[in-house]
């Protein structure tokens, strides 16, 4: 079930009240940023809005905080977030190749998501997984061994996927 | 304080020779003590220690790297190298980084070349560049009626961060995103004039390039000098006659009082008053209305309602305490709705086709002036503010030898005014002017020990008491919105504490103003030296004035009898008082949250 | 009241009874390598062949998960513990493999040379 | 036992400098021709292992199943174990010694695989052993002993004595003398007083921190409640990255089960000692693993440093003395208190004690994350740990450290590794990143990766780490992209040495290190980029040029595939590149099917 903005919010301030008790309530907002992040996909701007009042934390600074950790997503991403990883070992071998190989089948830039709102491309620095260099992660799960074209078969898996899935719910819907 | 007698001293070398200093202090202080003066950008006295610029740094024998002189404690024993070749060029180094990532256009820019980092580069020798490479390049914010905001021309140093959020507890700036594309921004990159700055205009004191200047008026300015069909009116702040001849490479504390009624005549005004008239005015409004609410009838304690930056701060930082503020408008609307009506009226103008401006010290006139809740008759009070800066250049543009020039005196009826107007521009003085009436009228007999000293110099906070007629008046007197703050939180605890609080935005006072000449080569922003020298010059006028109490300006009087009535009357609240409300976005003043 | 070193060792004996309890001493254990890097490379398909073989019916082995040794190019890494045997460390393991392993080595006893890590 | 038992053994050698000296390395010979002779040879194995720390009682051999240690091993021994032991199945009882290292339980599993003989885990030495999300199998392995020997009966001072004689230092980067961190912390006035793990592991390349959490997270909360106990704080955070969803799960879990045996929370094991952890997520942000940006971090603000001193021992989380250490720092200390500072400081050099954790990536036969004791040479790593370079390319350079360290070319592969020789030979150890970089791989681009890394990574505070390292970046990138120009390398360097020297915080001091080492090492491959556009790698793809051999049979296939078309010919002719228009994409080079066209 998709939750309602107010059960969002809800959920939200919950997570914060959790931290009104301890010392240096200030001091959470971190994480309550991964939190709000978490829920709503991305921090909106309302969101920080309402966590300011909530923590009594200058707007500009919770800015600040969003704009300076990358973790962080200041706009919507897709349903798929592409993490190539550019670690050392993945770079020796070959990761840029794979990088190429995915802004040019999904026509994006680093940071960018596609029109169809389905990928998203970001970077990363290492996943741990050196051994199954270069690597790549799709939401959680980790591909490993990957060369330019492996990189492009997973993405049209994805993407076939997807689209069967919203075919299965128009259907469904009708 | 501790002053360099009680430190105990210690033994240093710097460039092998012998000093002793002062401990318990950084390399820096220490050096200065002794006559060296290292470069320095983002370290300025009053605000925390960033140690970002890294322009500071110097050797010391025993460690690998060079240490940033503001930020590392002198220790006994240590050896300082200022001027090896290697510190130097590094020193350099970081300056030509720092050019590199900078507009070129020194000529043409506000600064004037009183800049900063034009001085640094020219100091640290950078003749020719060598690290030339992409530069960044962002929009400028041009929304709010007071500040421009460039980041192009910012070089990161956090002064302004630090001003707005440690002095001003506003903090509508901060750094966001991160290295090279670090951008000191309001929250969300929105538009200035929608974030929650007060148009303090501190931002543009600490600023050491032209990252941030006044949304500036002068050339409409010169076209309306230059229209016939218009009668130009303007008034002039008292702290700008004591502050503009900085801007003519005068040292601080000239009062020029008489040149800049001559000055403003000679670039074409129609008539030129005095906001020390008004300001005259604002006593017996604020005077008698606070005498109303000791009586019961309003809230207590009164807080004062003249600064601007101020009043936008109380909108939105606290709108609870809105029933406490005094609801006389500032001096300089008060002047410019006289002008459009009393003044209009008496002369037979057509108060459209008057055009009031107001020289001030400050930026957030620029937004007071926009106030729709400031009208008189569908009509702004005043329809253009310019700063000393600004007026500055206008005389310097416009050819009129400042320096040379005759005094004259103020054109009547609005131009004379008493002591207590005068001193209006300098912390504390609202409330020694208006204690000098209140007296009067409350006791019925005439203050004589005029000179408050509790409330004058530049403590942060300044508290005081006077009794009346037996009945004693505790009174607090805050400069800078962070001090304002810490009253304020008082204010909302024990609401009983005060009776009277006066609340200037800007350190200082109106001396310390936003829109005041830039600090020269031999000071820094907001040198207390040279604020002093400001004050000393308005505290000098009021001294050698005979008028030294508002309630006896004749001119204020004759207006009472053949307009007003009386303070506070029925057209008093309809001219020359308001109200204000609660405005988005809502400020927030964290407990903890440091700048970083 | 007991001094803390006495309460630990308390401790570490009521632990290791649990850890016993939970079919320690089967003849054969088998760990499977369940770090980041190993899930990457597919050690959870792995984990599940083993666990459904137990639950299938497949006795006297005791099933669990490990850490990373640090042998990141053969991951998935398997291992099998016999008592009074060298342990034996399989590589570059799936779920193919490890349904092999279930037949050959922990059901046979043999043990799958061109897989062990030397 | 019986004679036809076909039982496999292991033997696992001492080959670490004490047992060396006492002229065990003939032993090797002897026990290969004993077993020879008694027909044993397929049956047992015999692999060499690094120092077991077991010195004083060297020469050690020890023989598994069983781990059997027998110490004071001679040639005159050989015969009797084969015989006794190995055949009969009886342990000597006379060379046994028992001396059982808390590090030994993952020889008893993996001691006998060439991968890990020269190794030695004391901070691993539960990771790939014990199921990491239960307590129970810590505490097997004589979890929490240690934090209960100190509460039983060692006093803090003298837990910051034992870590100071340990001679441990800091696994984060800098080397600074972890006991003198306890003292300093403990001596300061201020209360509360705070303990933080640095798990914010932002090295690309690097995964000690995960693996270590992952494999075994109770040791590091061990550690951190220890050190709690020894300086006086009452609190600790773990600085995680978000980025490593699996190990703050296995955290959290642990956190947990700590707290339910009483290891956590008020009064812990029955003591007057108080102590709690709380988890704090980093958000992607490697100048976070810099002491103080980490402690803004965790404050909740932007992950900027700040000038220091005060150190965080006396000024830190919140303004109060904090001790922070890394997890691998964490690690070591239950081993150093229930082993003793003694033996701990018996491993290693004489700057430089204990192990240290690499992950070895890049271009060798087996990557992966290797515990070796100081003194350990890199060549001892790269070839007798992780097998040498892979698919026989030729060495070129060892990259430690990280985007702070610097690219060692062969003539160090010698060095053992501690920090001052690391420094020295201008690399560092680093968190212990390593990465083999063979003849394939351009140093100017790997120096250009490394200060893209640091470039982006940048927090923008101070003007040299900001300004300089784009200003370096964007001369690199200029000379790998062919448009380099007389005087970039001198530029470089100018650069790089007002970087190191004058920057605010640790990252912007070791930004220009891949940089300025790759000149100093590889200086002539700067030159070639410059002067001749060439890059002896191929790996700089604008500085490659194509050119068709003798092979072309005049297919047409580049010719058509050429977006420029810069290739001309007729059919079955030979066709001719014209570099002028070449763009260099490379698509004729993977289009041809005659292995015809000419790459350098």
């Amino acid at each position: 079930m998709e939750q309602t903005l107010d059960n969002k919010q809800a959920e939200l301030k919950t997570f914060i009240d959790g931290f009104r008790d301890k010392e240096h309530f200030e001091s959470y907002l971190i994480a309550v940023l991964h939190k709000a992040q978490e829920i709503h996909g991305y921090l909106k701007k309302d969101v920080m809005d309402d966590i300011a009042r909530e923590m009594n934390i200058p707007t500009s600074h919770i800015w600040g905080v969003a704009t300076f950790y990358h973790y962080f997503n200041l706009k919507p991403i897709g349903k798929y977030k592409i993490s190539i990883c550019l670690g050392t070992a993945c770079y020796v071998k070959g990761a840029e190749r794979i990088l190429n190989a995915v802004k040019k089948e999904l026509g994006i830039e680093m940071g960018d998501t596609t029109p169809d709102e389905l990928f998203t491309l970001q970077i990363t620095r290492c996943l741990g997984a050196c051994g199954l260099a270069p690597v790549a992660m799709i939401n959680d799960k980790i591909h490993g061994e990957l060369t330019a074209e492996k990189m492009v078969d997973i993405l049209r898996k994805y993407r076939k996927a997807a689209m069967a899935e919203a075919a299965e719910k128009a259907k469904e819907q009708q | 304080m501790e002053t360099i007698a009680e430190k105990k001293m210690i033994n240093v070398t710097v460039n092998n020779k012998p000093y002793k200093v002062g401990g318990n202090q950084t390399i820096m202080q220490a050096l200065d003590e002794v006559g060296f003066r290292i470069p320095r950008l983002c370290y300025h006295p009053k605000l925390s220690i960033e140690g970002a610029c890294r322009v500071c740094i110097v050797e010391v024998e025993g460690m690998r790297n060079y240490v940033a002189s503001c930020a590392f404690p002198i220790l006994e024993g240590m050896k300082i190298r200022t001027d090896s070749n290697d510190v130097r060029r590094a020193r350099r180094d970081i300056v030509e980084l720092i050019l590199d990532n900078h507009p070129e256009d020194c000529h043409v820019c506000e600064r004037d070349g009183n800049c900063e980092l034009q001085r640094l580069a020219y100091s640290m020798g950078i003749r020719k560049r060598h690290f030339v490479g992409e530069k960044k390049h962002y929009e400028k914010d041009l929304s709010s009626p007071s500040v421009i905001r460039d980041p192009n021309k910012c070089i990161l140093c956090g002064r302004c961060v630090r001003m707005c959020a440690e002095i001003q507890k506003v903090s509508a700036l901060r750094y966001a995103h991160r290295g090279f594309h670090t951008v000191v921004m309001p929250a969300y990159n929105m538009p200035f004039s929608e974030s929650v700055c007060t148009a303090c205009g501190q931002c543009i004191s600490v600023c050491p390039t032209a990252s941030f200047v006044e949304k500036g008026n002068c050339m409409e300015l010169f076209d309306k000098l230059t229209n016939p069909d218009i009668i130009k009116i303007v008034q002039i702040a008292p702290s700008v006659r004591a502050s503009i001849g900085e801007a003519f490479n005068l040292d601080p504390g000239r009062a020029m009082e008489g040149e800049m009624a001559a000055t403003l005549r000679k670039l074409g005004f129609d008539y030129v008053f005095d906001t020390q008239f008004s300001a005259d005015l604002t006593i017996m409004e604020e005077a008698s209305e606070f005498l109303d609410r000791l009586q019961g009838k309003g809230k207590l304690p009164m807080i004062t309602s003249c600064s601007s930056a101020w009043m936008k701060c109380m909108e939105q930082f606290y709108p609870d305490l809105i029933d406490n503020v005094s609801t006389c408008k500032s001096p300089m609307s008060m002047m410019g709705s006289l002008i459009k009506t009393h003044f209009a009226a008496k002369n037979n103008m057509d108060p459209k086709k008057i055009f009031t401006v107001a020289v001030m010290c400050c930026t957030a006139k620029k937004y007071e002036a926009q106030r729709p809740e400031l009208q008189v008759d569908e009509m702004n009070p005043t329809d253009m503010v310019i700063t000393t800066r600004e007026i500055a250049w206008m005389i310097k543009c416009a050819g009129i030898d400042f320096l040379r020039i005759k005094p004259e005196k103020f054109d009547t009826p609005l131009g004379v005014s008493s002591g207590a107007g005068v001193i209006f521009g300098v912390t504390g003085g609202v409330m020694e002017a208006a204690l000098r009436t209140a007296y009067e009228l409350y006791t019925g007999e005439t203050l004589m020990d005029i000179e408050m000293n509790d409330l004058r110099g530049f403590k942060g906070i300044k508290e005081g008491k006077v009794v009346m007629d037996g009945k004693e008046i505790r009174i607090a007197v805050a400069h800078g919105l962070g001090n304002a703050n810490e009253v304020l939180e008082v204010v909302r605890k024990e609401p009983d504490r005060y009776h009277f609080v006066e609340i200037m935005g800007c350190p200082g006072g109106c001396i310390g103003g936003g829109g005041q000449p830039y600090a020269n080569s031999n000071s820094e922003p907001l040198n207390e030296a040279c604020l002093k020298k400001r004050a000393e010059a308005l505290y000098g006028l009021d001294r050698t004035r005979t008028i030294r109490r508002s309630h006896e300006n004749p001119d204020v009087q004759r207006i009472y009898k053949e307009f007003l009535g009386r303070p506070l009357s029925a057209l008093s609240h309809k001219i020359l008082h308001t109200h204000y409300k609660a405005k988005e976005p809502r400020g927030i003043i964290s407990k903890e949250t440091k700048v970083r | 009241m007991a001094t803390p070193l006495e309460t630990i060792k308390k401790k570490r004996a009521e632990a290791i009874c649990r850890i016993i309890s939970k079919g320690y001493l089967s003849t054969k254990r088998v760990y499977v390598g369940m770090a980041t890097c190993e899930v990457a490379a597919g050690s959870k398909e792995v984990m599940e062949v083993f666990d459904n073989a137990i639950k299938n019916g497949l006795g006297d082995v005791y099933l669990s998960q490990k850490g990373c040794a640090g042998r990141c190019n053969l991951e998935p890494t398997v291992e099998v513990v016999e008592e009074n045997k060298i342990p034996v460390k399989y590589g570059k393991i799936n779920a193919e493999r490890a349904r092999e392993i279930i037949e050959r080595h922990l059901k046979r006893g043999e043990v799958i040379e061109e897989w062990v890590i030397r | 036992m019986k004679k036809d038992d076909k039982r496999q053994y292991a033997l696992i050698l001492c080959d670490g400098p004490a047992c060396l000296r006492k002229k065990s390395k003939n032993l090797e010979e002897v026990i290969k021709q004993e077993l020879d002779k008694r027909g044993m040879a397929d049956r047992v194995r015999l692999t060499l292992s690094g120092c077991l720390g077991m010195c004083d009682k060297g020469p050690i051999l020890i023989v598994n199943p069983g781990y059997v240690i027998y110490g004071g091993v001679t040639e005159h021994d050989i015969p009797a174990i084969v015989e006794q032991h190995l055949i009969n199945g009886e342990p000597i009882a006379r060379l046994e010694i028992n001396e059982d290292h808390l590090f030994n339980r993952f020889f008893r599993v993996f001691g006998d695989v060439g991968f890990f003989g020269k190794q030695m885990r004391i901070t691993l030495r539960n990771c790939g052993i014990i199921d990491p999300e239960k307590i129970d199998d810590y505490l097997s392995v004589r979890g929490y002993e240690a934090l209960a020997k100190v509460l039983t009966d060692i006093s803090p001072e003298d837990v910051v004595k034992e870590i100071k004689k340990s001679g441990l230092r800091g696994r984060g980067g800098a080397g600074y003398p972890t006991g003198i961190k306890w003292e300093l912390t403990r001596k300061s006035e201020g209360s509360p007083k705070y303990v933080i793990c640095n798990a914010d592991e932002g090295d690309p390349g690097a995964f000690m921190d995960r693996s270590a959490i992952e494999g075994d997270p109770h040791t590091v909360i061990e550690g951190m409640i220890i050190g709690g106990y020894a300086t006086g704080a009452d609190k600790g955070f773990v600085y995680i990255r978000a980025e490593y969803p699996l190990a703050i799960k296995r955290l959290e879990k642990a956190l947990g089960e700590a707290k339910t045996h009483g290891f956590l929370g008020k009064n812990i094991m029955g003591s007057d000692f108080s102590f709690d952890i709380e988890i704090k997520l980093g958000a992607g942000a490697f100048v976070c693993g810099e002491e103080t940006a980490l402690i803004h971090s965790i404050e909740g603000s932007r992950g900027m440093p700040r000038p220091r001193p005060p150190f965080p021992s006396v000024s830190g989380l919140f303004g109060k003395p904090t001790l922070i250490n890394n997890v691998e720092t964490w690690a070591n200390i239950p081993v150093i208190i229930l082993d003793g500072a003694d033996w701990f400081s018996s491993i290693g050099t004489e700057t430089s004690k204990g192990t240290k954790v690499f992950a070895v990536a890049g271009k060798v036969k087996n990557t992966g994350l290797v515990e070796v004791p100081m003194g350990t040479t890199l060549r001892e790593i790269i070839y007798d740990i992780a097998g040498g370079i892979a698919d026989d390319k030729k060495f070129k350079a060892v990259q430690t450290g990280g985007p702070s360290g610097g690219c060692l070319p062969e003539e160090y592969l010698d060095t053992k590794i501690d920090y001052e020789s690391l420094s020295k030979a201008g690399s560092i150890m680093g968190s212990g990143g390593m990465i083999v970089i063979d003849e394939d791989s351009c140093m100017v681009n790997i120096s250009k990766f490394f200060l893209e890394f640091t470039e982006n990574e940048s927090c923008g505070k101070c003007t040299p780490c900001r300004e300089g390292t784009k200003r370096m970046l964007e001369i690199l990138t200029r000379i790998t992209d062919g448009k380099g120009e007389e005087g970039d390398i001198e530029k470089l360097e100018r650069l790089g040495n007002m970087i190191k020297k004058a920057s605010l915080c640790g990252l912007g001091q070791s930004a220009p290190n891949p940089v300025l080492s790759t000149i100093k090492n590889f200086r002539e491959e700067y030159e070639e980029h410059i002067k001749e556009k060439k890059c002896r790698a191929s790996a700089c793809i604008a500085l490659l040029s194509y050119t068709i051999t003798d092979k072309c049979i005049g297919c047409m296939a580049c010719r058509r595939a050429c977006p420029v078309n810069a290739i001309s010919g007729e059919p079955k002719v030979k066709h001719v590149v014209d570099k002028t228009r070449c763009v260099k994409c490379g698509l004729c080079f993977n289009i041809c099917k005659f292995d015809a066209i000419d790459r350098r």
